[in-house]
């Protein structure tokens, strides 16, 4: 039984994701994709990874959605959304059915599972979610460039601004009826979210959670709300919202030398300290991903003129 | 119960494929959205059953998908007002549109 | 352990700290970030040379449950080389990005993404987890992309664009090669993949893997990215993205081929790498013929010159690298690794310096420019020295050694494509050369000052001092190397 | 036997990806198409990482962090085609604009 | 008993989404499916969350899914005229 599920669930994604590539119409599979990340999380709620389903869920169907959708949008205002109808294109099927039919092929030619040993680890590392004590203490390192990465794509999305933009308010200046039905649900959403964003975090050092998740949700009402023209749209200029960007990545960094002064090493959580060590790199890093996040999806200051 | 909720996360998926032949078939870009909100929403309910069946932390999941199924709606709002930032309750005045209510082929 | 730690961490804290700090005080943190990343790097230079390779694990934890850190000799050379040329980029981009010259967009962005680069690219240098050098890859990746369209102009948009484009298609092969790896091996780390037991699946990882480290790194035909975002950025940005951002994913082929899986080195596949690379000496050399702006002409040198390092692959790698020629063909390779990126920060500096005197780089613009700026037209002639592998300079101890290693292993091949490649490269450095130091000026430039004059000079001059001064690098390059061979040539 | 659904429905997915990646031109296909390549290689990678014992939570923490770099790696495309489309009125490259 | 009230429950509510589903394909213009739409899913979602609640083991379990709940019914009572207005823009656009 459970097997059939799992086959209609992939029935469904592979069928979402023949959509996303060959229907006609850039929109039609911007709206694929976006039920493209919802029928994935599913996936990996099968899988039992739900600390993936909720990236997942979050990013993939969420964020990412809205991104393309606000870039559908602009494309469209600027006839740019069009585009030709798909021809057949027989070397890039055969390349495509290639790399799909060699990575088959290895799935079968896998060994053995041989999964690194962490049962004498995982009570060193101060939480109980393996896959938070993973990111958070065993790679670290990758988790503190993940976190950079995002601060790198928001500087670089900054530089695609116009010079004469620079001082305004960043991405498009949003606007609603106030009093209507969307000012009032970007007043209302928030609360929600933040409990909920907050209770991820918290709750991911035990259990489902943590913090790009917590992070991605809290993002995620933050966008309602300026879309609602509830909150001020940022500028750059705005030295604490530049700080909000960078305090995460700085606390992580600074626990980090301070791990590598008093403890063994660079990045390094004495077991007794991990748990508060986490739980408080994670709520920095919390902060700084929502705000860049947000910061990602509204885009560049635009003045709104068009190029000579 | 156990296959009940199979059959019942089983019955859901399927009745989200219906939803994604509208998404398929449009004709408009608020068809295929609409059609998106109700895979939003099955999808929660999916997850509240799987929840049932495997694991009751996927809630969190369920929670966040419906917190970001009302962020895409919003964001498709947004996008189809003509200058991408508005309010389609702001102008025109809603006693002008009376009458015009069927819906026109755009792809998009 | 400390220093090693120091160059990942303060250009980090640096950028952080540019992201953050208002105008006025941008500047003074970078430079001052700048110059201590420069001396850490040079500090772990030191204690490798003086203790040996350096190997740490992060947190504590050991692979395959951590990520494992080691610099070794190649490494820790890299970084310093880095770490000039990113003190040059910091000198030139002084004046060329002040808020008055550039914008305050251009003067905000530019230091962050070069100091977030730089840390890139020292993690990339030693890292030994291949998951860990995806996530350094993409760093690099992201802020490269943005410097190419930090001018802001449309064809900088565009050649941002498709480079984007082909550096994701290589990330997701090298990923993919990384996902088989870990479901088969269940870890990361190369020095314990290097001890694992061998399964099929392996060549196919292997494959996907350097296929997207050769579209990251441009060799032919993934090259068609690199002339057009190469030359499309402000000069600065360049010197970087030439001279430091293809040694990454290159270095990262190195450590798969001649580390962590070497027996899957078999002859067809060396020779394919080095085949490549002999078609990118020749062709990007005939395009570098053909251009008429001095920036398109070192951008498609920078294909020629990546080129010859792949020549290493047959030479040094597979069964040769037990032969006592491997050793030499080695650290040939790495020494043009090393000197092409000294002398191709110095070309585009210069470049730059050109078109802020004359508000172009075309060949006919740049005439006669050497006669009003000496100290740059000498730098760009010096830099060209050593692309055209000359004696004293470091391109001719490479080739030098490429090609006692071609004779040595009876490959004769190769030795055509080092003389061919000499000889193109003499024939497109040419045509700027003779614009250059033309008798006759043809736009009159405006003044510039002389500290900024000297930059690609130093650079230039360290290029060639490096092949004067061989010996010690040499000795240094070996440290921690794969497959010792007694040196016997 | 439903891990290899799975991983088999990652594999098609990837060439789905590059397909779309070689035979679309217009730029906001081939971010979706990177997407789908990647989360393809994630649910096979997810996949294998569920075949021992106990579910392995190092592949799980890489998806998470490999999830997070293609939302910047798609932030910033997503950027650099609107800045394309608002200076050269096309979401496509210059020298494909033409093609299908 | 408990197990009782979750196969009626949740089958009323999958009869509801099926309802949804079929009103979503089956009628002619938008404005009547969109109608479908937020009455069929939202008392489908409903019934399916109250459902599940009899399997539960904490009442953290069961605030939880009537929080869901209430974030999906806001959420639709939110968006359903803001897309119904949408889609009358895109309608009288050219």
């Amino acid at each position: 039984m459970s097997l059939v599920l799992d086959i209609a669930l992939c029935a469904l994604i592979l069928g979402v994701g023949l959509a996303t590539v060959a229907g006609h119409g850039v929109f039609r599979a911007v709206i694929f994709f976006i039920t493209y990340g919802l029928l994935l999380a599913i996936g990996w709620a099968r899988l039992g990874a739900y600390d993936v389903a909720l990236a997942e869920a979050a990013i993939s169907a969420g964020l990412t959605g809205v991104l393309l959708l606000a870039a559908h949008g602009r494309l469209r205002r600027l006839s740019a959304a069009e585009e030709a109808p798909l021809r057949r294109n027989l070397p890039a099927a055969l390349i495509a059915t290639g790399v799909a039919l060699a990575l088959g092929w290895a799935w079968f030619a896998l060994p053995d599972p041989a999964a690194p040993d962490l049962t004498a680890a995982l009570p060193q590392s101060g939480v109980g979610n393996p896959v938070t004590a993973v990111l958070l203490n065993f790679r670290a390192w990758d988790t503190l460039l993940e976190a950079i990465i995002l601060l790198a794509a928001l500087i670089g999305l900054w530089m695609l601004a116009r010079d004469r933009a620079w001082n305004e308010p960043l991405g498009l200046q949003y606007h609603a009826r106030a009093g209507g039905v969307m000012a009032s649900f970007g007043r209302v959403l928030p609360p929600i979210g933040l409990i909920f964003g907050v209770y991820l975090v918290w709750a991911g050092a035990e259990t489902t959670g943590g913090a790009f998740q917590g992070g991605t949700v809290l993002a995620a009402v933050c966008l309602v709300s300026l879309m609602a023209g509830v909150l001020p749209a940022p500028r750059i200029a705005q030295t604490a919202w530049r700080a909000a960007l960078v305090f995460g990545p700085g606390v992580f960094l600074l626990s980090g030398v301070a791990g590598a002064i008093f403890a063994q090493g660079f990045l390094a959580l004495p077991p007794a300290l991990a748990k508060p060590a986490i739980v408080t790199i994670e709520a920095a890093l919390t902060l700084s991903i929502a705000v860049t996040l947000v910061l990602l999806v509204i885009g560049p200051p635009d003045d709104g003129g068009q190029d000579a | 119960m156990t296959i009940w909720l199979h059959i019942l996360a089983i019955a859901l998926l399927a009745s989200l494929g219906g939803a994604l032949w509208r998404v398929w078939r449009g004709p408009s870009q608020a068809d295929r959205m609409m059609a998106a909100q109700l895979i939003g929403t099955g999808g929660v309910a999916v997850l509240m059953v799987l929840a049932a069946l495997q694991d009751w932390t996927l809630l969190a999941v369920a929670f966040a998908l419906a917190t970001l199924a009302a962020l895409a709606a919003v964001g498709f709002v947004k996008s189809e007002s003509p200058d991408g930032a508005g309010d389609p309750e702001e102008a025109p005045p809603a006693t002008e549109l009376r009458g015009t209510v069927q819906d026109r082929t755009r792809n998009g | 352990m400390t220093a090693l730690i120091s160059g990942l961490v303060l250009p980090l804290l640096a950028a952080l700290a540019a992201i953050a700090l208002p105008a006025r005080a941008r500047l003074p943190v970078a430079l001052l970030g700048v110059g201590l990343t420069l001396a850490a790097s040079i500090w772990l230079a030191i204690s490798v040379w003086t203790n040996g390779a350096i190997t740490v694990s992060l947190g504590g934890w050991q692979p395959p449950i951590g990520i494992a850190l080691r610099a070794d000799g190649l490494g820790a050379a890299l970084g310093v080389m880095t770490a000039l040329v990113m003190a040059a980029v910091a000198l030139a981009a002084r004046h060329e990005m002040e808020p008055l010259v550039a914008g305050p967009r251009t003067s905000f962005g530019f230091w962050p993404l070069m100091l977030l680069l730089w840390a890139a690219l020292n993690a990339v240098f030693v890292s030994r987890d291949l998951f860990n050098l995806y996530v350094g890859l993409e760093l690099i990746t992201l802020t490269a992309v943005a410097l190419v369209a930090i001018s802001g102009k449309a064809e900088a948009i565009a050649a941002a664009l498709r480079y984007l484009l082909f550096a994701l298609a290589g990330s997701l092969l090298y990923l993919a090669g990384v996902v088989l790896s870990y479901a088969a091996h269940g870890t990361l780390d190369i020095s314990l993949l290097a001890a694992r037991t061998a399964v099929p699946g392996d060549a196919l990882a292997l494959g996907l893997m350097t296929a997207g480290l050769l579209v990251k790194t441009a060799l032919f035909p993934f090259h068609v990215w690199l002339p057009p975002a190469h030359s499309a950025a402000p000069a600065p940005a360049s010197a970087m993205l030439s001279a430091l951002v293809p040694k990454a994913s290159l270095l990262i082929l190195l450590r798969l081929w001649f580390e962590a899986m070497p027996e899957l080195a078999t002859p067809v596949a060396l020779f394919t790498l080095a085949g490549l690379g002999a078609l990118a000496v020749i062709w990007g050399g005939v395009l570098a013929l053909l251009q008429a702006r001095l920036k398109l002409i070192v951008a498609y040198s920078t294909v020629a010159q990546l080129g010859y390092i792949f020549l290493v692959f047959p030479l040094a790698g597979g069964d040769g690298a037990a032969q006592p020629w491997a050793a030499g063909a080695w650290t040939g390779a790495m020494f043009q690794m090393l000197g092409h990126g000294l002398a191709k920060a110095a070309m585009f500096l210069a470049a730059g310096i050109y078109i802020a005197a004359v508000g172009s780089d075309r060949l006919s613009d740049v005439r006669g420019l050497a006669r009003a700026l000496p100290m740059t037209g000498f730098a760009f002639a010096l830099a060209s020295i050593t692309l055209l592998g000359l004696p004293p300079s470091a391109g001719f101890t490479a080739k030098y050694l490429l090609m006692t290693g071609a004779f040595a292993s009876g490959q004769w091949a190769w030795a055509f494509v080092l003389v061919g490649g000499g000889l193109l490269a003499a024939a497109y450095l040419y045509r700027p050369l003779t614009a250059i130091f033309a008798r006759e000026i043809a736009v009159t430039p405006r003044p510039i000052p002389w500290g900024w004059q000297a930059v690609p000079l130093v650079l230039a001059m360290l290029s060639v001092a490096l092949g004067l001064l061989s010996s010690v690098p040499f000795d240094f390059l070996q440290i921690g190397r794969p497959d010792q061979a007694a040196e016997g040539l | 036997m439903s891990l290899t659904v799975f991983a088999m429905t990652g594999a098609t997915l990837v060439g789905l990806g590059v397909y779309g990646l070689l035979a679309r031109v217009h730029m906001l296909r081939r971010i979706m198409a990177f997407n789908l390549i990647g989360s393809g290689l994630f649910l096979f990678f997810g996949a294998a990482g569920a075949r021992g014992a106990a579910l392995d939570p190092i592949p799980q923490a890489l998806i998470i962090t490999g999830i997070v770099v293609a939302l910047a790696a798609s932030a910033l495309a997503v950027g650099l085609v609107v800045a394309l489309a608002r200076s050269s009125g096309t979401a496509c490259l210059p020298d494909e604009a033409g093609d299908t | 008993m408990a197990d009782i009230a979750t196969y009626l429950l949740t089958g009323l509510g999958l009869v509801f989404f099926i309802a949804g589903t079929v009103g979503l394909i089956r009628f002619p213009d938008q404005f009547s499916r969109l109608h479908a739409l937020t009455k069929g899913d939202n008392l489908g979602l409903g019934f399916i969350a109250l459902g599940v609640a009899f399997q539960t083991d904490t009442w953290a379990q069961v605030a939880m899914l009537v929080l869901i709940w209430g974030l999906a019914l806001l959420a639709a009572g939110t968006v359903a005229p803001l897309v119904a207005r949408a889609a009358l823009t895109e309608s009288r656009k050219p």
